[in-house]
């Protein structure tokens, strides 16, 4: 919607946006009062849980319910059996491409159960303590199969096979013989022999990461109430009631119109509420028990079940010249897609030397399954995985040819007109802004002591837009109801309000925004993409847009003027024609809505397109114990192109969130399975993500470098901030020791095991 | 086995409840008293989202039984703001935009609260141990602690009692007013 | 699922004598293991309420703790904290804040983790528990209970009423050291404790040396404390007593840590952990 | 006629070829003229979501963007994001 830009909105003095004014949801989320997934609670409801498979990899020979079904108290016990089998096509669910084969053996186990807890059956109960019960009556005759869990060991031609009808996608011609190899991808242009014989310096390295989980604190929970008539209702926690509706609608065969999703207030998502995992079987058990019916997640089931983003290995080569210069770079990615096709390999190639301004360029992807949960996005899906390899090898580049990282960044850094390894050239962007402002800033100066060092690292994310609907109801007292159809999981609905306010020229607490459910609006992509302040940032500046047309109009017939002599500022219509001026406020024309023509609303319904990419700078500070391999991060400050912080405190927030969640992955979050595939580390016990004392403060700089496709210059910051983090703390850890860390997580044992070994040779 | 009769003190009013052995605290207050401000996030003890008052006591309402609460007095979320008048710890909250998804927020408020009521002036890093058994996945925690301490200092000097008239209307204050 | 509340020692011992009778203290392992299935027991004890089980006193003897009373109240006892610092430290690290105001001393020792961060450091400083039963009271010596991991050596009915620590000695300290990947919140993948004793010149007269979570009990090692008595603790010892302590470890690959990394890192923290021991000792 | 620039799978797809020139005023009529000049790409421009990025500006399921005459326009798989 480029037409909507317009450059006097970033020129004029802005009253409201830019500021940091409280989120109208504030006070429900101090109090206690902010309803989430798992607060619903309806008369008559059950309760709803999940038996889950206990092995890997099995065949699922038979499953006897009778005797759960005869337990009193037992209102419906549901299987693959209660679902259709969906065909093997990619036919699009919202905005997305989907295998819904896929997803409907995701949601419930059928030929084989691919992963330790693995839905394979489900039942509905007046008490919790009931279908617990019934759960332990559900009989199932398992055939345990080999299982693999590598994504390298899973690429072996002898690996026990997932899917026996998976024919590597991407290789031409296409394989006679099937393997776990879903997908091949490969980005790039130039030349890659004439550019590493350029290069003076060529590093190249191999790398491993572990799968971490979104790490969410809500678990997934909803209460479905599907009624004898077949009309359904459905209560949950998600970044996208919409996606909810297409893809529950499509695996229960219903028509969307005949459901309807309300996205409860969400307790924090990640990428990983972008998906069904409950919403499906609550909708089956509740249709065939006739009660609401509840399930929440165990935080066991979430990590067993649920998201997480791939594991990988990796292998990275660049070569530069002395002076500084890359000229060439060469990537091979292998994604963990868990147990169904579908890792963020994709992105993760295109990803992998965005930052840079590459001639010669190559990545190598392979989707990868193994017999873990399959995989949901997580904060720039396939990014960070790909930046800890690339900014590792940038940065002993750097260090090799002795020059300072930053400057080695700024001298190879991505700008408008830049080629992106993808193909299409850049429009605006701000690395170069963040890594000037990186050195500049005093934590760049900061002398470090021993065993201490300094990591620095760069970060892209593309950023999208998509289907988005905003309306806007004026009050009769001149009030305004603004409903958005975005969940809100950061305070969105504070940056929409604002932006809202701004165009009308009110005070923002004239202002209620509220998230509807899907019978409010025509259809929204989710929240994800870090495409909410950016997409309904636009369709409510386009829905305020219709609203002051419209007033526009009325004064203009209530002073019998042309419209074009009405003028909208500062929350009145003016006459600006010849003669006396007049003038009415917004509350005026509201009061004489129904007189001069019935009420004003404002709708706009949109695809938003013009994405700006977003890039951050990150500097780490750490002091590792060689005796122990124990890392603390001493210091940390994130950088980054926002384009236009429509409100800055969450803006940091965003930049703070994702730094931490970086420092947990880089140095203790992995999953740990024994050698039968069971999780050993499935509660926050031993899956730690960073606590309070483990962090210090997080500094940020928000460099502003505008979006020319966003009325208010607006990029989204929300997945960026997690692509840095894990090379720049791999790159402090080294320069602290000595020794190239090229495996996360970083953890103790890990560390002095490093830093023994070195020592030994 | 008969379900249990409990007879406890819940935010300073007087609750009766039935539960069985099995139903924790945490079960209790949300299924039973539709107290749902305290949030189950791993029924482990190691997020600190269902973190309440036992006795003047922080604990994690998950590792406490329902008839442990015998005689108890039990404070939770719902309890802390007065009236309009939201709790400084609160107000700050809203105000230095301290929660993203506030899904924690309710375990950190109850919990920072006890804190200042042992210790009115903390430094960060006593904050920050303070508050290590409640997990915020959304804001690495720099604006929890910053909010904690600015309430604090606000506390200390008083700040409170004079701003509490402008926490009445904490949804929309002097700053949203354009 | 029953639940009883016995006011009693007697009484508690003769519910805790019947068949699938669990005790509860602070609940904080307990209701985790209920909550994930992991026991199911018939009936539920509830021993707060029997008296001498909670609280902190002191007489001629040394020091008594109610083996029910909550860390977070000991941590509170300023006395005790500067007789015994070792171990009241030791116990502070067991979890969060919410933790503390819960978990109990009886409960982290008769749990028989071989991580439990207390035990260590209650067996350096020569604790004492006073056990009770259907057969009358005994007193037994913390490093008696646990005989390996979720086992320990009480007969049915028997629990755990009060510890005993004795006076600290002139010039006496303890210190109690533990290794996480975290900075909180985790479960120990080392702990090293030790207590020692100096004479006028500052020569070590007695020593005591536990370490937890490198074995399948806590271990007290004769050899590492040897290695400081008739030294001054100066580096040489520090160094003996670190081999000393890393030769006693028989530990496992876990998801913790594993066998080479516990193996070095209990001599690390029991050296410095005996630092910081002569330091409070040479303060005295 | 605007240039469309292939790289990767679709390169492959498209026979090796590089760099084509496509007459087409939008994103549909590109995919139709596409989708004929190269069979074997036609099933993967149904199946997989792909974007258009026309002269640097990324566009995903938008049929009706404007392509110029001398536009150049890159295929690339389409963006989601968590």
């Amino acid at each position: 919607m480029n037409d909507m830009t317009n450059p006097d909105v970033l020129a004029r003095h802005l009253k409201i946006v830019g500021t940091r004014p409280s989120r109208p949801d504030g006070v429900d989320k101090v109090t206690g009062r902010a309803q989430f997934g798992a607060d619903m609670y309806l008369p008559n409801m059950l309760t709803g849980r999940v038996l889950r498979s206990p092995h890997a990899h099995a065949r699922i020979k038979s499953i006897d319910v009778s005797k759960a079904q005869a337990l009193k108290g037992v209102k419906a016990v549901i299987t693959s059996a209660d679902f259709d089998d969906l065909p093997s096509e990619f036919i699009p669910a919202g905005e997305m491409m989907v295998n819904f084969r896929d997803m409907t053996r995701n949601v419930m186990a059928r030929e084989k159960a691919l992963y330790e807890g693995h839905a394979v059956a489900a039942v509905a109960a007046v008490s919790e303590a009931v279908a617990a019960q019934a759960l332990g009556l559900i009989e199932v005759d398992y055939e345990v199969l080999p299982h693999v869990m590598d994504v390298d060991e899973a690429m072996q031609p002898d690996a026990p096979l997932l899917h026996d009808d998976m024919f590597t996608i991407g290789v031409e011609p296409t394989p006679a013989k099937a393997s776990n190899i879903a997908k091949r991808v490969e980005f790039g242009f130039g030349d890659l022999e004439a550019g590493f014989a350029k290069a003076d310096v060529v590093i190249e390295r191999e790398f491993t990461t572990k799968p971490v989980h979104q790490g969410y604190i809500e678990p997934h929970a909803c209460v479905a109430n599907v009624s004898e008539d077949g009309q359904a209702e459905l209560w949950c926690t998600t970044q996208g009631q919409f996606i909810v509706r297409a893809f529950c609608a499509r695996l229960l065969g219903m028509e969307v119109s005949q459901l309807r999703v309300k996205a409860s207030e969400i307790g924090g998502g990640f990428g990983g509420k972008t998906v069904v995992y409950l919403e499906p079987l609550a909708l089956a058990l509740s249709r065939k028990a006739c009660h609401p019916v509840k399930m929440v997640m165990s935080r066991t089931e979430v990590l067993q079940a649920s998201g997480p983003t791939s594991g990988s290995s990796m292998w990275v080569k660049i070569g530069a010249t002395k002076d500084g210069r890359i000229t060439a770079g060469d990537a091979l990615l292998k994604y963990q897609a868990g147990a169904f096709q579908g890792s963020p390999v994709q992105p993760g190639a295109m990803c992998a030397f965005a930052c840079y301004e590459m001639e010669h360029v190559r990545i190598v992807g392979f989707d990868v399954v193994v017999n873990r949960p399959k995989v949901a996005a997580y904060r720039a899906p396939g990014g960070p995985i790909a930046a800890f390899a690339v900014e590792s090898v940038v940065d002993e580049i750097a260090l090799r040819i002795g020059m300072d990282p930053v400057e080695f960044r700024l001298k190879n850094a991505a700008k408008e007109g830049t080629r992106a390894p993808y193909g299409p050239k850049f429009g605006p962007i701000g690395l170069v802004e963040t890594l000037q402002a990186a050195k500049a800033h005093d934590h760049y100066k900061i002398p470090l002591k021993p065993n201490q060092g300094r990591g620095v690292a760069s970060g892209f994310w593309f950023n999208i837009g998509g289907e988005t609907c905003a309306s806007m109801h004026v009050g009769e007292d001149g009030s305004v109801d603004l409903v958005v159809g975005t969940p809100d999981i950061g305070g969105s609905r504070a940056s929409l309000s604002m932006m809202a306010a701004e165009e009308l020229g009110i005070a923002l607490e004239h202002v209620h925004p509220s998230v509807g459910d899907t019978s409010a609006l025509g259809f929204n992509f989710l929240t994800g993409g870090s495409r909410v302040t950016f997409s309904s940032g636009m369709a409510v500046v386009e829905a305020a847009r219709d609203v002051i047309a419209q007033l526009r109009e009325r004064a203009a017939k209530i002073w019998e003027v042309p419209v074009e002599e009405v003028e909208w500022l500062d929350g009145r219509a003016n006459f600006i024609g010849a003669g006396e001026p007049k003038s009415l406020t917004l509350v005026e024309l509201a009061k004489s809505a129904g007189k001069t023509g019935g009420p004003i609303i404002g709708n706009a319904a949109i695809n938003a397109t013009g994405a700006g990419p977003s890039l951050a700078t990150h500097l780490v500070d750490v002091e590792v114990d060689p005796e122990t391999g124990k890392v603390t991060i001493l210091r940390y400050t994130a950088i980054q192109d926002a384009g236009k912080a429509i409100h800055p405190a969450y803006v940091e927030g965003q930049m703070q969130g994702g730094a931490v969640q970086g420092i947990g992955w880089a140095l203790n979050e992995e999953y740990i399975y024994d050698k039968h595939g069971h999780l050993e580390n499935a509660g926050f016990l031993d899956y730690r993500v960073p606590v309070c004392s483990d962090v210090p403060m997080i500094d940020t700089v928000i460099v502003e470098v505008p979006n020319p496709n966003h009325p208010y210059g607006v990029r989204g910051v929300g997945e960026t901030p997690i692509v840095p983090p894990m090379a720049a703390i791999a790159n402090a850890v080294s320069h602290a020791t000595g020794v190239r860390f090229t495996d996360l997580p970083m953890s103790p044992p890990r560390v002095l095991d490093a830093i023994d070994t070195e020592q030994a040779a | 086995m008969a379900k249990h009769h409990v007879t406890t003190t819940v935010n300073g009013d007087s609750v009766e409840f039935l539960c069985t052995t099995e139903q924790t605290l945490l079960d209790v207050l949300r299924d039973e008293l539709f107290l749902t401000g305290s949030k189950e996030g791993c029924s482990s003890g190691d997020c600190g989202a269902c973190s309440v008052m036992l006795d003047g006591r922080l604990v994690c309402s998950c590792l406490v039984l329902g008839v442990e609460a015998e005689g108890c007095e039990v404070e939770t979320i719902e309890g802390m703001a007065h009236g309009e008048h939201l709790h400084p710890l609160q107000r700050v909250f809203i105000e230095e935009a301290a929660l993203q998804c506030g899904i924690c927020t309710p375990g950190i408020l109850v919990a920072a609260k006890a804190l200042l009521e042992k210790q009115p002036d903390p430094s960060e890093t006593e904050v920050r141990f303070w508050l290590a058994g409640n997990l915020c996945r959304c804001t690495g925690y720099d604006k929890i602690v910053r909010a904690v301490l600015d309430a604090a200092a606000q506390m200390r000097a008083g700040a409170a009692s004079s701003a509490s008239g402008k926490s009445s209307i904490g949804n929309k204050p002097a700053t949203a007013r354009a | 699922m029953d639940y009883q509340t016995p006011t009693s020692a007697e009484d508690a011992a003769r519910l805790l004598s019947r068949e699938g009778a669990q005790v509860l203290a602070g609940g904080t392992d307990l209701l985790v293991r209920l909550r994930a299935g992991m026991a199911s027991p018939a009936m539920i004890v509830d021993i707060k309420r029997v008296p001498d089980l909670r609280g902190i006193s002191h007489d001629a003897r040394g020091w008594r703790i109610g083996a029910a009373t909550s860390c977070a109240e000991i941590g509170e006892h300023a006395e005790l904290s500067a007789a015994w610092p070792g171990v009241v430290e030791a116990l502070q690290l067991i979890g969060s804040t919410q933790i503390q105001g819960r978990a109990t001393l009886g409960g982290n020792l008769c749990n028989a983790s071989p991580a439990a961060d207390s035990v260590p450091a209650l067996i350096a400083a020569g604790a004492v528990c006073e056990v009770v039963g259907a057969n009358g009271r005994r007193e037994v010596p913390v490093e008696k209970i646990v005989t390996g991991p979720g086992k320990n050596s009480l007969a049915r009915g028997e629990f755990v009423l009060g510890f005993r620590l004795p006076n600290p000695p002139k010039r006496s300290g303890d210190a109690y050291l533990r290794l996480i990947p975290r900075s909180e919140m985790d479960i120990a993948v080392v702990g090293a404790a030790v207590a020692l004793e100096l004479d006028a010149k500052g020569t070590c007269t007695r020593a005591r040396v536990a370490l937890g979570a490198v074995a399948p009990t806590q271990l007290l090692v004769e050899d590492a404390a040897k290695a400081l008595v008739g030294t001054s603790v100066d580096d040489a010892a520090l160094e003996k007593l670190a081999s000393a302590a890393s030769a006693a470890c028989k530990p496992i690959d876990d998801k913790r840590g594993t066998v080479a990394y516990r193996v070095k890192v209990a001599g690390v923290l029991a050296k410095r952990a005996a630092r910081i021991a002569r330091e409070r000792a040479s303060a005295k | 006629m605007a240039r469309l620039i292939l790289s990767g799978n679709l390169q492959q797809l498209a026979g090796g070829d590089s760099e084509v020139e496509i007459d087409a005023q939008n994103v549909k009529q590109l995919l139709r003229a596409l989708s004929e000049r190269y069979p074997a790409l036609a099933p993967h421009l149904e199946q997989d979501s792909f974007a258009i990025a026309i002269d640097g500006e990324i566009f995903q399921d938008v049929w009706f963007a404007p392509i110029g005459p001398d536009s150049e326009v890159h295929l690339i798989p389409a963006i989601r994001g968590g």
